[in-house]
């Protein structure tokens, strides 16, 4: 086993973190730091998976390091939407859940419009 | 100055720049957009959906007389080091659908978004997110590459989760966030699955992987992620917990992108994984199982929509459905070694697609309409609004009819082409899930005109009047939808046999009465069973006698329903969504193992070639 | 002369991580912030001072040598600031931790 | 085993339990905090993949921009902790997720464990068309030529985010200034370290992004240095945020994609193709595009981190 393989593995254990995160945590923030932990477990195996490709006097192909850059800035935009989201919902409605108790149809009825 | 080709299509196929124009146009209409803002935004994306329209519209004839599809390679990159754009049948098709659902729903939000005299809110966001959808829906028609897939597919959620929360409701933002938390979760997936396809085989380009693509236990893995990735940003059932309430809550023109278009989406880059990336690995088990949970959302989808209060929900619990539906095409057009068999099925579920897109977002116009009138749009209150919305109700109806797979709608002519796929593939099981599909369309849109006809409790007293063209808009996609059928797809779409024709006589007329009555009858009898009707009138006493026949199946019926409707909630619970995600994952990785210990033995030949013409 | 700049190295290196380690565990066991802050700015100052000072005689080049010394004084100049900020906070009966 | 391997696994374990405890921790404020930790420890780890660009770029924006981000939240949603608390799901739902996660993780351990050896790569391809742009930084070239419609993509996602952003204001404060006004002792320390600081930063950043060209860095990773710094003077209180109304703004949030665009364009005017360039201006043409988007990228992020207009521009 190699030193890159290792980090692979602990690549694959925080993606299982980040997704039991965002399956039990009932609060909102919680659920996106859980998926910016998933997030960044992917790219560290994108990583791992350019490193295991190093040649030509290259220690990580350029190709997988651009993709986790490009990565990167999407994963912080859907952070920052998130929040905001986050935000506003607690500001409007005075809490911040996701649960959804009430039928669906009880839900959307008394509309504003 | 590129790379040295690999594959034989790495060269720029002239008109391919209308690809980049189709992706470009729209993109720079959102750069226009936010910078002039104010009041010039709405003709400034009407210039735009123009412009978008005729290059979609020119891309379907320059596919036509080219003899294979077209290819840009962008900056002149060859992948695998490059990326390319490639249009073939099935994206120029998806193309056009999206060009006229956006242009219909163009029309119909000129009314609701018309910026005032100063810039406000709501158009500003409405037209450069629906600019966003257009360009990212085009890109993933489009794209050659996973990766650039997968940035398509958050622009699309980036673009479409605003749209939700549009009105600011605490419901809609919870909704958007719910939405997009979970979209959130699926795009990782996916993108873990890109990953892998990186690391197995070097390269991310469609083509290129479909040559390169082994059955090896990790390209299993990659596949199931990525699958269910998909499949939770497409809500089939089980993992729709996001849908009913933001495309219920969301505008109507919002609902109409969100239902007839975004959903697609995510659909398409499955079918381009499954048929193009790796053919030969997905197993018999796996399609089945796709096309059972297909089925499952069926029935779900259909049994929660009759029981909905609300016009709207019932439309989103109709996409439910109709989404499940969607996925009844893989067992079908998949051999058990995971090869393209029946081109037919595959053009039947594309077809079903479109006749969707098309039906659901005239259906949620012309719901908006109503809403917009009456103020409200509980089912018990909509009685005589067809006199102050006739073409509106008429939209909602022909956009249903369309649906039901009634000739000569495009889902009839899908629904044909998945029957004569099962009947030749001996799978009778899909064959009563298709014809159960359309009887349970046919129960929801009959139970809402039955209360649309019904004669009004109040008079219908109206914030504003109807506006016509609203309606039109409406109407326009629900007679898209209805007349599909009659469009000439064998360019397009690979369909072996000429469509089943339309010839007058004696055999046909009766032949077409039985299609026609077979949904109609059926869909009356479960709509009466399980729908959730009122007190009948107690001046009419020649109702008594029926009911008491009935009363009994119906007590059964709604107990199945409540049932059903329990278990509806439960599953929009987020912990549960989160691990049936997860157990998903893990059960397509599962079924394609079961498919791999086959295959190890008999190798599939090489022969991966390009499978759309 | 380059064997005794590799044991000035080995040896200020080696203090500045017993800094961090004192500082990590002052971080960890001490009872309030106040104190606390006090441990990790021993880790900030005193630490990364003698780090940067070992490396210093490895830099090769005076411009890396430069951004090494650059690299301490930005984080002498943001630890400064946020101790005192967390330790007004504090007073005032902010996040307790 | 050597000494390398054994400091990886350490690193990879501190930084492992750090992620585990973003999740397991009571407090969401703690969690955020330990993600703050976590974000800013995961760059070692690029740097050992070797993958230097991309722990620049990690660290300033996963860890740092992500992490304001995320700090900036949890404060405000303090109130929010109690009734969340009380919906954590049941003892089975935790058990199955926990199972069904293991079970990814391990079938995800598994496939990293089969990958092929040796591995396929880009990498030489990448060098032997390095030529045709003059930049000799692989990661640049592939950022900016090889896969630039990706680039280009992005910059449109972070536009749609701050539409997306601002579309959550209410109907009042339309066109009004992001965030909420921060107040600070404009002779305390914390002005005083937003007076000192940002020229440095500022030299940083631009210099992070024009070593770029040739060498670890480029238009992200300053851009978000920019970011970091105005929002540092921002939050101390000497400066506003700017109203989402202005046209100035407006134009500098497009012109990183307009210029690309532009650029990209001008690649098929000269017969070559959408976002080729031609060999001999590449450098320049490249760099130019990078100047917006650098401008853009530092505006974008600050204000994703801004949130909604919240108030309006008269006050």
């Amino acid at each position: 086993m190699t030193d890159t393989t290792i980090f692979g593995l602990y690549a694959a254990a925080a993606v299982g973190f980040g997704l039991y995160g965002l399956i039990t945590n009932p609060q909102p923030l919680r659920k996106i730091v859980a998926f910016n932990l998933m997030g960044s477990g992917v790219f560290l195996l994108l990583g791992v998976v350019g490193r295991r490709g190093a040649a030509a006097g290259f220690g990580n192909d350029p190709v997988p390091q651009a993709l986790v850059i490009t990565g990167i800035v999407v994963a912080f935009s859907a952070t920052a939407l998130a929040v905001a989201l986050l935000l506003r919902l607690f500001q409007t409605a005075g809490s911040a859940t996701l649960r959804d108790d009430a039928p669906a149809s009880a839900s959307i009825n008394q509309s504003g419009d | 100055m590129s790379y040295p080709a690999t594959v034989l299509d790495a060269v720029t196929t002239t008109r391919g720049f209308l690809l980049v124009l189709s992706i470009i146009v729209p993109v720079a209409g959102v750069l226009l957009a936010f910078v002039v803002g104010g009041r010039h935004i709405e003709r400034l994306a009407f210039a735009t959906i123009l412009f978008g329209l005729a290059i979609a519209a020119a891309i379907l004839v320059a596919l036509q007389q080219s003899d294979g599809p077209l290819v840009y390679l962008l900056g002149a990159w060859a992948p695998p080091l490059g990326v390319a754009l490639r249009a073939d049948g099935l994206s120029a098709v998806m193309m056009m659908v999206a060009a006229v659902v956006i242009s219909a729903v163009g029309v119909f939000a000129g009314a609701d978004f018309r910026p005032a005299a100063a810039e406000s809110r709501a158009p500003f966001a409405f037209w450069i997110l629906l600019l966003g959808i257009w360009a990212a829906l085009n890109i993933v028609f489009l794209g050659g590459d996973l990766f650039t897939l997968y940035v398509a597919l958050e622009l699309v959620t980036f673009a479409a989760v605003p749209l939700v929360s549009l009105d600011g409701r605490a419901e809609t933002l919870q909704a958007a966030l719910r939405y997009l938390l979970f979209a959130l979760t699926g795009s990782v997936l996916y993108l873990l699955g890109t990953t892998l396809f990186y690391g197995l085989y070097g390269t991310l380009d469609i083509v290129l992987l479909s040559h390169r693509v082994r059955a090896q236990p990790a390209t299993l893995v990659a596949a199931a992620l990525m699958t269910t990735g998909l499949l939770a940003k497409t809500a089939l059932f089980p993992l729709y917990l996001w849908l009913p309430p933001a495309h219920a809550g969301a505008p109507a023109a919002a609902s109409a992108i969100l239902s007839g278009l975004v959903v697609k989406g995510s659909f398409f880059i499955l079918v381009r994984l499954w048929f193009q990336v790796m053919p030969g690995l997905p197993g018999f088990a796996a399609t089945q199982l796709l096309a059972a949970l297909g089925g499952a959302a069926i029935v779900f989808g259909s049994v929660v929509a009759l029981r909905q209060e609300r016009l709207k929900l019932v439309i989103a619990y109709s996409t439910l459905a109709q989404i499940g539906y969607l996925f009844l095409m893989f067992p079908l057009a998949l051999s058990a070694s995971g090869q393209l068999e029946s081109g037919g099925a595959l053009a039947g579920g594309l077809l079903q697609a479109v006749s969707h897109a098309t039906a659901k977002a005239a259906m949620f116009l012309a719901a908006g309409s109503i809403y917009a009138v009456l103020g409200q749009d509980r089912i018990a209150g909509l009685g005589g609004v067809w006199r102050a919305l006739p073409i509106a109700v008429l939209a909602f109806a022909l956009g249903g009819v369309a649906l039901m797979g009634i000739q000569p709608s495009g889902a009839y002519l899908a629904k044909e082409l998945l029957l004569q796929a099962a009947a030749e593939k001996g799978q009778w099981w899909w064959a009563v899930v298709l014809q159960a599909g359309g009887i349970f369309t046919a129960a929801y849109v009959l139970l809402v005109l039955a209360h649309v006809l019904a004669p009004a409790k109040a008079p219908i007293a109206s914030d504003r009047p109807a506006l016509r063209i609203q309606e039109t808009a409406a109407l326009a996609l629900a007679l898209c939808s209805l007349l599909l059928g009659l469009l000439p797809w064998e360019a397009y779409l690979p369909i072996a046999q000429g469509i089943p024709s339309y010839r007058l006589g004696p055999e046909a007329v009766s032949k077409t009465l039985s299609k026609v009555l077979l949904p109609i009858l059926g869909g009356t009898v479960v709509a009466t069973l399980l729908g959730r009707w009122g007190p009948p009138p107690a001046h009419i006493t020649s109702w008594k006698p029926p009911l008491a026949v009935v009363d009994p199946i119906r007590r059964i019926g709604l107990a199945l329903g409540d049932l059903i409707e329990r278990s509806d909630g439960f599953l929009r619970q987020w912990p549960v969504a989160g691990v049936t995600l997860l157990v998903l994952v893990l059960l397509f990785g599962g079924c394609n193992a079961d498919g791999l210990v086959m295959r190890m033995q008999a190798r599939p030949a090489s022969g991966r070639h390009q499978l759309f013409a | 002369m380059s064997f005794a700049l590799d044991i000035l190295t080995i040896a200020a290196v080696s203090a500045g991580a017993f800094f961090f380690l004192a500082g990590t565990v002052g971080l960890l066991r001490f009872p309030d912030t106040l104190t606390r802050l006090h441990a990790l700015t021993k880790a900030d100052n005193l630490g990364l001072g003698l780090v940067v000072l070992g490396l210093l005689p490895q830099a090769g080049s005076v411009r890396h040598g430069l951004k090494l010394v650059g690299i301490w004084l930005l984080v002498l100049l943001a630890g400064a600031t946020v101790s005192q900020l967390i330790a007004r906070a504090a007073r005032q009966g902010g996040p307790a931790r | 085993m050597t000494v390398a391997t054994i400091l990886e696994m350490v690193l990879g374990a501190v930084v492992l339990g750090l992620g585990a405890w973003t999740i397991a921790a009571r407090e969401t404020f703690a969690a955020t905090v330990g993600y703050v930790a976590y974000g800013l420890l995961v760059p070692l780890i690029w740097v050992r993949l070797d993958a230097v660009d991309v722990a620049l770029t990690e660290a300033a924006i996963g860890g740092g921009l992500g992490g304001v981000l995320l700090l900036g939240a949890a404060a405000r949603l303090r109130a929010s902790e109690p009734a969340a608390a009380a919906e954590t799901p049941g003892k089975i739902v935790r058990l199955g997720a926990a199972g069904a996660s293991v079970m990814v993780a391990a079938a995800l351990s598994a496939a990293v464990l089969l990958l092929p050896d040796p591995a396929p790569t880009l990498a030489p391809a990448a060098i032997a068309n390095a030529s045709a742009t003059g930049l000799a930084n692989p990661v640049t070239n592939v950022l900016m030529a090889f896969r630039a419609m990706d680039t280009m993509l992005e910059k449109v996602v972070l536009l749609l985010a701050i539409v997306g952003v601002w579309s959550l204001a209410s109907d009042q404060a339309w066109g009004g200034r992001p965030g909420p006004r921060h107040q600070a002792d404009p002779h305390g320390v914390f002005a005083f370290l937003a007076r000192l600081l940002p020229p440095v930063g500022i030299v940083v950043g631009i210099y992070m992004f024009w070593t770029g060209a040739d060498h670890p860095g480029g238009a992200f990773q300053g851009g978000s240095m920019l970011a970091a710094m105005w929002l540092l003077v921002i939050m101390a209180g000497l400066t506003d945020t700017p109203p989402a109304s202005g046209r100035w703004l407006r134009l500098v949030l497009i012109a990183g994609p307009g210029v690309f665009l532009a650029v990209g364009l001008g690649g098929v005017c000269f017969g070559l193709a959408f976002l080729a360039y031609p060999p001999t201006n590449a450098k320049p043409l490249i760099l130019g595009i990078e100047v917006a988007m650098v401008l853009t990228i530092a505006v974008t992020l600050g204000l994703l981190v801004a949130g909604a207009p919240e108030r309006s521009p008269q006050r």
